[in-house]
């Protein structure tokens, strides 16, 4: 069996890897340097790049992106940190307007090859002001692509492909997944953009599943198998670029369809998927279509309260059980 | 110590002896949440003020009881100078129902409106506008309120805090700006992302607004300053920049030892702990030991109590995840 | 027949109602003093109310949110104008993170009664950043009430609503329909927030639009009925509340389900009304849900490409009459 | 009029003809575009530059090739100035295949990043980190460039700016902020909304920037005090705050009248208009008056071909509104 690493020393591997590979890769941030960032997840990258590679920013998150997108346009491939996905909301400018309209309203003359890291999603306790899954605010701006691993492995071959990448990129590393371990990604690995993965192959209900809930989604085709429900796992991986074409497959496969996600129902992702399943594969459907989402509601600060918000294993399995007993 | 007399013409000896208190029960407050945090008690994450109790209770001594203060993550010391209880802060912390905010808001988050005190923010530099807000309301409505906001060294770098002094020296808003300059952000020291050696003090030329950088830990200085600032506001010479220079005596957050920190640097500000400082200058009021004592017996006892109903005190409400988020204390977006 | 105004002008007339009727009710904004507003929707108020109830501000969006929701906090009920709704993102975090939370984090403490209004939209050719339909970004976030009136009257009721709620409320003005007619608001007119409209009945196909795509809908309606095709149309009028129960209702009557938003099609509210629909009202459908969107690229400024982005009367046709024959 | 010498210690006396002679042609452009935009042949919105042509012209002439500059939605006069050309600017104000953006941008966004004119930007202050993250990329890269952000005295008001500076000053960045102060923002003076005098100058000391207040109208003002902001960068220096006083000579855009401005201070700054001043030095210099009117007259006659070639360009392909979202030169987001 292959080495077994955590998720978070995947995200220091895969920056480092990169960092070896190409001088004009830098990183920038708050505490990323010898503090190996808030999550370490940056560990050991200012003792073996040093400070030219690995900045230290002040609590700028504006400055953060717009440094590293004039950076990006100039000839560099930026590695920018905002340290809580929540603080998207004070640099969101860039996100939404800046970062993904420069190629477009330039009729094609400025690339901006820079990525954006950010943790992301709830479960561990932190409130409403840092436990958001804000996933699907990116997925509103056109020209951002979006990846948002779910085991080490990803993390690593996401990040290769996501640093290589001409276009700019959003990486959505989980809190709640930090500490999970899962096979060492190989030498010269890359995980393509927007490929899904089919983490689990099964016959009666599809769970496409992002990030952490991709884990929720497969314990729930666990507890499913044991009731003689046979549930195929989808990892989209990337929101964009989407792969339909798998989901589509999938749904093809099991005329059924849940969404698992972590953002809030009333804007969330799987809005998005569910409409295009509920065009182009209208004709697939058995069953009505099910979106395990959170609560419209902020985070409670309470682990009890939380799990009562964000989607859980049982939610999964109940949808999933509805909609086959349909 | 730089605490040479008694600062009687600001603070007497009965009042700095409570002043004194509320300190003592602050401090004690926080090292049960540390201990609460390492038992596994108090989840999540939770940062601590101790160090910076000057700050909150000599501002608090300062202000009318309806002025308006806005706090920052790092704010149980604020919340409790205005009158939150520590079993409520307590409680709070630890996922109680009979929390401040019913549990839905945490340690980063205390808040007890009912006291004035609206909110603690954990987006650093956010509430700068709302303190204004709240001072332009207070001018509209004609009640001579002030609000303070109270926000760290790291926040003055980032555009809200901008934009917030811009607009209130503008608007000559009776809002007074305190930064409590501990030196560090999280991990990092202020000095290594800022140019001038005062982070706030130092802006403050650019809007046109007084600032003044004041002994942080030292409990008569701040309630002065504050003091001063709070009537220049009051009689509408809008506000005053003040950076109150402390240090915190734990990590950052959570398990943070703080080790980014050089020894003798610690070393040197244990020994201007505010406590040590108002003990000094209670001595030179004359106040008996005895009476110190009292007050530090009585801090020990609410703090064990408080600590003991918080740890009896109910879950929260499993309702209450779906209650509070509209004005009809409802939750429902959709029909 | 009723006195007919523009939209521009019941923008003015709900706010000066509401500043008459409530001394606590106070505006602010940059250039909406004696300038009126860049678009004339302050018109008249300055004069009228003073400095002391219509204020200038500097360029500093999140001061103006922030100093809004501070005063909404302690007594007073702003109307806060954010110029361009595409500068939401200069203040985002104001409005994703602090004002839509603070009710909930604080134990129901603490009420935000303001109103944040803004020129949503496109077809002016203002380029990528001066033309986005954003109203997905706030249907992102719980905690936010969201109206989109699409004719004068709807604007004057849904501005009085908003004004008097104890809630906050994201008041989206379509710049494509500031110069549009129609009948005035009687006195005291109040349109309720979450009610949709049935603005044009029929049986065969429901076009479900908003704001800008409402008139759009009722264009394709027209040309539809010449086909013979009887279209109904549905203003939602509001994104929160949202109300599902008109539009399930309509679906019930002609099964078949067209949505018409200007927003990007990747992260458009469209996505959460498709998902409803085929979930709770899967059994309704004789057709695939179609969504009439804008395309997910930045907005071009030359009109020629601006009409090929956006959605079109005809585009909105061609999807309904591909559903009635199907 | 403020000039008094020749200047001929920053600028020779045939090097003050081109730039005249650019300025000129700025002005002739400016001029077509709002006769243009009053014909409906220019749609959208527009914000004419003609007034602030030395500021471009002047610091242009002191930077290198390869610097980069980054400006506003009022940019057309950079993008000329860094050597786009006025057929490629109206083509793309007309919305003509043509244009410098293919007339995806518009005049807001005009780009030449050929030229180094790394864009306009229709967000006020949000170009300024960008033009500090080119500064740290030509550090990085040890190429000696540096980056210039222009922008209005309104701009000075939003967090971006203050971030951009800070982080600049800190990192000691070769970066050049220039401001355009020409009084107002949209309707509104910049005084009624900043408590200082100079909203950019007077920051910059809370940065540890160095600022200089100079003649906005005068190209050779404006080239000297460039040139050495530029060299100080460049030597490491860090970043430069120029605030130049400027005053626009249309209304803020489209069709505005600028109503707001008192006819004595129009007046006042007509007085002062960038293309007499340097006439006025030109002639000290002793360059003949058939040269300057030469030079008008080849501006006048660029402007008239411009004019005439971008009315006779092609609309845009209507294959451009999908292409050029991605590198890869498309707009797929989805399989
Ligand atoms: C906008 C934003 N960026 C980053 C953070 C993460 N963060 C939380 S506290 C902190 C350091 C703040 O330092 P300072 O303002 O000095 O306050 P202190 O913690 O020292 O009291 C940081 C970076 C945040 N909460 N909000
Ligand atoms: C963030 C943001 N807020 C508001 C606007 C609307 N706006 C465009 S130009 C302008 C005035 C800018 O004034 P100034 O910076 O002085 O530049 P000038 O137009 O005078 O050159 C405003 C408010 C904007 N584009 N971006
Ligand atoms: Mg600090
Ligand atoms: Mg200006």
């Amino acid at each position: 069996m292959a080495d077994m690493i955590t998720y978070r020393e995947a995200v220091a591997e895969g920056l480092a890897r990169e960092l070896r590979r190409d001088s004009s890769v830098v990183c920038l941030g708050e505490d990323i340097g010898a503090a190996g960032g808030v999550f370490k997840t940056t560990s050991g990258l200012f003792a073996e790049f040093g400070k030219e590679r690995v900045w230290d920013t002040p609590i700028s998150e504006q400055a953060i992106l717009g440094v590293a997108m004039g950076a990006a346009m100039t000839g560099m491939r930026p590695v920018a940190e905002i340290m809580f996905s929540d603080f998207f909301a004070c640099c969101w400018d860039y996100l939404a307007n800046e970062i993904p309209k420069m190629r477009y309203m330039t009729g094609g003359q400025v690339t901006v090859p820079l990525v954006v890291r950010t943790a992301n999603g709830g479960g561990l306790g932190f409130g409403a002001q840092h436990s958001q899954a804000v996933e699907n605010w990116t997925l509103a701006i056109p020209g951002l692509k979006i990846a948002a691993p779910s085991n080490p492995a990803d993390v690593v071959g996401l990040m290769a492909a996501a640093i290589r990448s001409d276009d700019p990129v959003v990486f959505f590393e989980h809190k709640g997944l930090f500490a999970s371990k899962g096979p060492a990604a190989p030498e010269g690995h890359v995980v393509e953009l927007g490929k899904a993965a089919v983490a689990r192959e099964g016959s009666d209900v599809s769970l496409v599943a992002l990030a952490a809930t991709v884990p929720m989604a497969l314990a729930a085709a666990d507890l499913l198998a044991a009731d003689g429900i046979s549930a195929e796992v989808i990892d989209l991986r990337c929101l964009v670029p989407l792969d339909m074409a798998t989901v589509l497959a999938s749904v093809g496969r099991t005329s059924r369809l849940v969404i698992v996600e972590e953002n809030p129902f009333q804007g969330g992702w799987g809005g998005t998927v569910a409409s295009i399943v509920a065009d182009e594969g209208f004709e697939l459907l058995d069953a009505p279509i099910r979106r395990v989402a959170a609560a419209c509601v902020p985070l409670p600060f309470a682990d009890a309260l939380e799990q009562l918000v964000i989607p859980t294993v049982d939610g999964v399995v109940k949808a999933a059980r509805t909609l086959v007993a349909y | 110590m730089t605490a040479v007399d008694s600062g009687a013409a600001v603070v007497g000896a009965d009042e700095l002896l409570g002043l004194y208190e509320q300190m003592a029960v602050i401090r004690r407050t926080e090292k049960a949440a540390h201990d609460l945090f390492l038992a596994g008690l108090v989840k999540g994450t939770t940062h601590l003020a101790a160090g910076h109790e000057a700050v909150a209770v000599g501002a608090s001594a300062a202000l009318r009881p309806d002025d308006y203060v806005f706090a920052t993550y790092r704010g149980h010391h604020h919340a409790m100078a205005r009158g939150a209880t520590p079993a409520e802060c307590l409680a709070e912390l630890m996922s109680k129902g009979t929390g401040l905010c019913k549990a839905k808001g945490g340690s980063m988050h205390l808040t007890k409106a009912s006291a004035g005190m609206l909110g603690s923010y954990a987006i650093v530099g956010a509430h700068l506008p709302l303190a204004a807000g709240a001072a332009w309301s207070a001018r509209l409505r004609g009640s001579g309120q002030v609000a303070v906001a109270f926000f760290g060294d790291g926040a003055t770098n980032i555009g809200a805090f901008h934009e917030a002094l811009n607009l209130s020296a503008v608007w000559a808003l009776p809002v007074l700006f305190i930064c409590e300059n501990n030196l560090y952000m999280e991990y990092t020291p202020i000095g290594e992302v800022t140019a001038v050696a005062n982070p706030a003090a130092d802006r403050a030329p650019g809007y046109g607004i007084p600032a003044e950088v004041i002994d942080g830990n030292d409990v008569v200085v701040v309630k002065d300053a504050v003091h001063r600032a709070a009537e220049l506001a009051r009689s509408g010479g809008g506000p005053t920049v003040i950076e109150a220079l402390t240090y915190r005596h734990f990590g950052h957050s959570r398990t943070d030892p703080g080790a980014y920190r050089p020894a003798e640097e610690v070393e040197r500000w244990m020994q201007r702990d505010p406590l040590e400082l108002a003990r000094a200058r209670l001595q030179v009021h004359g106040v008996p030991g005895e009476s110190v004592t009292a007050a530090d017996e009585r801090a020990a006892r609410i703090v064990a109590e408080a600590v003991a109903e918080a740890k009896a005190a109910p879950g929260p409400d499993p309702h209450d995840a779906f209650t509070d988020v509209w004005a009809d204390g409802g939750s429902a977006w959709r029909t």
